[in-house]
């Protein structure tokens, strides 16, 4: 049984068609990479799948069960959660606190009690704290736990939210270009990572521009162009696709950096 | 001194030490009334905080919860033969079931149409309370019967004084257990990204209701407050104006401090007596400071303050 | 049939000057992302100087135009003194700000021009006309008619002008226009400057109609609000819009349900269309970009 | 913390400043001076200015100059409570006058009672002196005489079937509930109460509503400020067809001048005040009315009215009991003013009992009609 599986998923804005058609499945432990060049839907796939966008047409199941229209909040309880390519960090928070944050579904939470600031509550918030400052390990962010995130660096925020994404304890995680604006040694630290989680037996999907690093470490990738699927196959298959080299070629170079939304 | 700002038990700390010594400092029972105001306002601007400044929603209509508390302490015993306590108690736990039934569908609202929608809701219920006379008295408002707590007879400043301080203290130490612990967390992270807590697995409508009921109960036991203090209540309680002045209180002293809400509210209650003897400048005066301090404090006076201190220890 | 058109040209009447009041919100929101609540402060400044220049003996068209330079330059310097320094803070601490801004220009107001209620005489001669067995007054036509001639003169400004084009790329995207060598202090100071001016003309206009005082600014100003967010903040024609659906949706509730819970009436409605287009009516449709 | 600290008691010790002088008499006032009722709490607070002045240049109060200590309450009941708390506890002033809409009276009551202080309100409510209270009095006719002052008026015209049109402030709707209670002893009906919001604009809906009342004779309107202006002309524009009273709150030169010639006709119960130079020379108010007049038009430049005249009654009757008490003494002045006794005051001439604290009857109104933009007195 497939982790996810997108099945014929279409969605409008007004006039606009930004997904038509597109299915594909991801086994469980997979590293599955969307690939396309801007505008070509990746991001607005992983806010369908994400449940952040209802989408018009198709299904969406999450290891077998239909999750089509369910909302972000339920996926996560699921085990679904994701990442984003524009931080959505929590800047009045401290880097810890955003991981915490992360930690919600697994935490006890009673407004009564928590409005009492029982003795439990505060042994809660220490434990959370301590998976915190481990995650926060796993990610490379030793000892940055007490920053205020409003003043972190970019790459520092994007490993921040790996690590706030991985405290929900997901069995899918999905990464909305995870190392766009890191340096080499930053990219390589979060290719490592992304290795350690899919190691332990996690999904991951993830969108990226930086094609040497989806090409080391995806096991498989989905093409889209313009809304539609291109292509899908290993690295190798994909790189050979006359198909794919034509559209990036037609368009924008593969290893283009710009920001604008996909 | 950066631990000091940092601890969250500090503001209810510091005001406990206000609360004490105010009496012994003042001359008369005037400053009394006054600071019993400043509490009961606080009160309303604390809950409010944790709705826009932690929570980040706006409301334009927390003075009709406002309204709600204090209306329900003098109905109660005046039409329906209830002791005092109880339709207090009772119109507390009602203001919160209707923050409920609102909050519902109006909080899928966001920005200035929430602000609209929250507006609306002060005008509805500032309109119901001055046209349904036989239960309200109309504008001229309704006599509040006092308040018996056992054989305690709480009325006078002397008794409110004590009563309003310690609820606020009260009231500042639980919304700091609230801040620090998951359902906090999940607030302030609503405030700076809901799509982001939603797919950390926050309900995102689920915690804006449940901070939105939370404040509404506070501002229902403020209103009650002032309704039994006045011994007079009138629908100017629940007017659009002073749904407007808690949010000015609330950013005037800093969106996201509570020790700030505490600060705004004393200001605003206290400016005005102050400045009654510039007479018919008074009100320009009013609009002046506050128009000053908003610019050269603009993240509200304790927040700009704090960062100011901490610039200075470092 | 009398009866329903009576009903509705007050809707009208009473739409229209919402609608006056709102398109100034609407026009500062565009550019800046700013609510002046002092916009009501606008009107009052319009109508009461006004009125305090003709009972001071002056001919009604020069006293007008002295109340909107006055108001004009009080609009420059709100902007200039309070709001540009505060440019890199919240919405709410800049709507704060007005608050404060509108409280101090009222005290004022009440202290130089007294606390009594003034009018000015009408336009026209005819005080009213008979329309289809309906009364209507001759003023409420000239604020509809100026209501919807000064939303077609904005549109234009904003369309064939240089400066309106600069005001449109500024609301548009301010770092692009500032790119474009548009210095958006100077626009925003601008947008204040014509919404201090719509709204002097329209205190100018409705007096006749609502009588005016030095509070007559704050309700005046929480209509217009919701009038103009109902109608979609960013659309030049939805402030119009918007008014006439407040004002309609309360000349109804007073004829047909009940005059003590007209409001309510107005305000349920209005909610629920909120509900069915949370855009505003005219509102373009936003999708939140994560 | 210690800045803060510093702080908060530098801000509350900040109103202490006013002190008083012992050689003066004190006399607290709050008035709605801002707000929707500052149409009321303006003149008042002008006449008592002027006249506390007046008072002092010919030598003040048993040989002590008078002070007047006025706040604002921004027509807010619990600022009321608040700036009376002040006159008694940090001003402590010996009596006060004031007190604009009834719920502010209301609301300051307590505070005077409990602290042995004469208070002589300027609302309108019956409720302030009914039941009568040891401390309070109160000279201004109240609502429920206007009511029976109309009714009466009605009933000799024929006129028995009316509809109410008023405003959601204190004055109004305080006035149309003590008309309804007092109709059926006139034998009027009131077959309709319609109403409008503080800042209306147009109230032809509601008048159309109730001009297609069938059987309808006369249509009242209780408001104060710019409402019954509007009524008003909008009554002339959609023609209404039948009279239209309005309520004493209407009686002032602002409300002619802002209705215009749509005032024709209009009927209102009002003081003596407005038409003093019609009455006969042998009225006893003549002279009280037209001094009242000449001094606040000298003053002010103003047009005199209804509410400045409450004020005036208000402040004198209290001199007038400190005069005869020959002392400012709260409890001694408390008890003269019980015992005033054919006072001559603008709202009519006024005897206190320990049972009444009121002191005018019916005979204070007068039916006065707009007249070629005049006040014309028609009964």
């Amino acid at each position: 049984m497939s982790a996810i599986s997108v099945e014929h998923v279409s969605i409008r804005f007004g006039g606009l068609v930004a997904l038509s058609d597109v299915s594909f499945d991801v086994p469980p432990g997979e590293i599955f990479a969307l690939i396309g060049p801007n505008g070509a839907g990746k991001t607005t796939l992983f806010n369908v799948v994400s449940g952040v966008y209802a989408c018009t047409d198709g299904r969406i199941r999450f290891n077998g069960k239909t999750i089509t229209g369910a909302l972000p909040h339920e996926l996560a309880r699921k085990g679904l959660t994701r990442t984003f390519q524009n931080l959505q960090i929590f800047f009045r928070m401290s880097a810890a606190e955003n991981v915490m944050v992360g930690r919600h579904l697994h935490e006890r939470r009673n407004p009564l009690l928590d409005f009492l600031g029982l003795p439990m509550v505060h042994r809660q918030n220490a434990e959370s704290r301590k998976l915190a400052e481990e995650l926060l390990d796993l990610v490379g962010l030793s000892g940055l736990g007490d920053q205020p995130a409003g003043e972190l660096p970019y790459g520092v925020l994007k490993r921040l939210e790996i690590a706030r994404a991985l405290a929900t304890r997901p069995s899918v995680i999905m990464l909305d270009e995870p190392v766009a604006g890191c340096n080499a040694v930053e990219t390589a630290e979060i290719a490592h990572v992304i290795r350690k989680i899919a190691g332990s037996g996690m999904t991951v999907m993830l969108v990226e521009h930086d094609m040497g690093f989806v090409m080391t470490l995806a096991d498989r990738i989905h093409v889209l162009n313009r809304g539609m699927t291109l292509a899908e196959g290993t690295p190798s298959e994909i790189r050979n696709n006359p198909a794919v080299i034509e559209a990036y070629l037609g368009t924008a170079k593969p290893g283009e950096t710009s920001r604008a939304h996909g | 001194m950066r631990r000091i700002l940092a601890n969250p038990y500090a503001p209810a700390f510091a005001l406990a030490v206000v609360v004490v010594m105010v009496p012994l400092l003042v001359p008369s029972p005037f400053y009394l009334r006054l600071a019993t105001l400043v509490f009961i306002n606080a009160l309303v601007v604390v809950g409010l905080n944790l709705l826009m400044g932690y929570a980040g929603q706006i409301s334009l209509g927390h003075a009709a919860f406002f309204a709600m508390g204090a209306y329900a302490s003098a109905i109660g015993p005046a039409h329906l033969g209830l002791p005092t306590l109880a339709s207090m108690l009772a119109g507390i736990v009602l203001t919160g079931v209707v923050a409920y039934g609102v909050g519902k569908p109006i909080l899928r609202f966001k920005g200035y149409h929430l602000a609209v929608a929250t507006l609306g809701l002060g005008v509805i219920v500032s309109i119901v309370i001055t046209n349904e006379i036989a239960w309200t008295g109309g504008p001229d408002g309704m006599q509040v019967a006092r308040l018996w707590i056992g054989s305690w007879r709480v009325s006078g400043v002397a008794n409110w004084y004590w009563v309003a301080g310690i609820t606020l203290i009260v009231a500042m130490l639980g919304a700091a257990n609230l801040l620090s612990s998951p359902t906090g967390r999940a607030l302030r992270a609503i405030h700076d990204s809901e799509v982001a807590a939603g797919v950390l697995g926050i309900d995102v409508a689920r915690y804006k209701l449940l901070v939105f009921v939370i404040s509404a109960i506070y501002a229902a036991t403020a209103g009650a407050f002032l309704a039994l203090f006045d011994g007079h209540v009138t629908p100017v309680t629940g007017g659009i104006l002073r749904s407007i002045e808690f949010v000015a209180m609330a950013v005037l002293g800093g969106l996201g401090s509570i020790l700030g809400s505490v600060l705004g509210a004393a200001v605003l209650v206290v400016l005005p007596q102050a400045l009654t003897s510039f007479h018919e400048f008074e009100h320009a005066i009013l609009g002046a400071i506050l128009m000053v301090l908003m610019i050269a404090l603009r993240r509200g006076v304790i927040p700009s303050l704090q960062s100011w201190l901490l610039r200075g220890a470092a | 049939m009398a009866t329903a058109l009576q009903i509705l040209f007050s809707g009208l009447t009473v739409g229209a000057i919402y609608a006056l009041v709102a398109i100034g919100f609407t026009l500062v929101y565009s550019s800046s992302e700013v609510v002046n609540f002092a916009q009501g402060e606008f009107v009052m400044l319009g109508g009461m100087i006004s009125a305090t220049a003709v009972a001071a003996g002056l001919a009604p068209l020069p006293a007008a135009s002295l109340a909107i330079v006055a108001t004009v330059v009080t609009g420059i310097l709100l902007y200039g003194l309070a709001v540009a320094p505060a440019r890199d803070a919240s919405p709410i601490v800049v709507i704060i700000i007005t608050i404060g801004a509108s409280i101090f220009i009222r005290g004022l107001a009440s202290v130089g021009m007294g606390k009594e209620f003034h009018t000015l005489p009408p336009l026209l001669a005819t005080p009213t006309l008979d329309l289809g067995g309906a009364s209507v007054q001759t003023q409420g036509l000239v604020v509809m008619a100026g209501s919807v001639a000064i939303v077609l003169t904005l549109w234009l400004f904003l369309r064939m002008t240089k400066l309106g084009r600069g005001i449109r790329a500024t609301a548009a995207n301010r770092l692009a226009a500032q790119l474009a060598g548009i210095n958006p202090r100077v626009i925003v100071g601008l947008t204040f400057a014509i919404s201090a001016l719509i709204g002097a003309l329209g205190g100018i206009l409705i007096t006749p109609i609502t009588l005016t005082s030095f509070d007559v600014g704050t309700l005046l100003a929480v209509k217009g609000f919701a009038a103009a967010v109902l109608g979609g903040l960013t659309h030049p024609a939805g402030p119009v819009l918007g008014g006439l659906m407040i004002g309609l949706l309360e000349a109804v509730g007073a004829g047909y349900i009940s005059s003590q819970y007209k409001d309510v009436f107005a305000f349920v409605v209005l909610l629920g269309v909120l509900f069915l287009r949370p855009q505003g009516i005219l509102g373009g449709r936003a999708v939140e970009r994560v | 913390m210690k800045p803060i600290r510093a702080l908060v008691c530098a801000v509350l010790m900040a109103p202490g400043l006013a002190t008083a002088a012992r050689s003066e008499i004190l006399i607290g006032s709050v008035l709605s001076t801002t707000g929707p009722a500052s149409f009321l709490g303006e003149p008042e607070k002008q006449t008592l200015e002027v006249y506390a002045k007046r008072i002092n240049d010919a030598g003040g109060v048993n040989g002590e100059k008078i002070r007047l200590i006025i706040y604002d309450d921004g027509s807010d009941a619990s600022n009321s409570r608040t700036f009376a708390t002040r006159l008694v506890e940090q001003d402590q002033v010996v009596a006060v006058v004031g007190g604009t809409g009834t719920g502010n009276s209301l609301a300051m009551i307590p505070v005077f009672e409990e602290a042995g202080i004469p208070f002589v309100s300027l609302s309108g409510g019956v409720d302030i002196i009914d039941p009568v209270r040891k401390w309070v009095f109160k000279p201004p006719h109240t609502d429920r005489m206007a009511c029976a002052k109309i009714f009466t008026d009605l009933k000799q015209r024929g006129l028995t079937n009316a509809a109410f049109i008023a405003g959601q402030g204190g004055y109004a709707k305080s006035m149309v509930t003590q008309c309804r209670s007092v109709a059926g002893q006139y034998g009027i009906k009131i077959l309709a109460e319609e109403s409008y919001g503080p800042r209306d604009s147009d109230m032809t809906a509601q008048l159309t509503r109730i001009k297609a009342l069938p059987g309808l004779k006369a249509v009242i309107n209780a408001d104060i400020g710019q409402g019954p202006a509007i009524v008003t002309r909008n009554a002339a524009q959609i023609n209404l067809g039948m009279p239209l009273y309005q309520s004493h709150g209407a009686a002032t030169q602002g409300y002619l001048e802002l209705a215009g010639p749509a005032a024709e006709g209009v009927r209102l119960p009002g003081p003596s005040l407005l038409v003093a130079e019609q009455l006969p020379d042998s009225d006893p108010q003549k002279k009280v009315l037209l001094d009242y007049t000449a001094v606040i038009e000298k003053a002010t430049g103003k047009p005199v009215g209804t509410f400045g005249g409450y004020a005036h009654d208000g402040l004198l009757l209290l001199v007038d009991a400190m005069k005869r008490a020959g002392s400012a003494d709260p409890a001694k002045v408390r008890d003269q003013l019980e015992k005033t006794k054919g006072y001559v005051a603008t709202v009519g001439i006024i005897t206190m009992s320990p049972t009444d604290h009121l002191g005018i009857d019916l005979s204070a109104f007068r039916m006065l009609e707009v007249k070629r933009g005049k006040w014309a007195v028609v009964d």
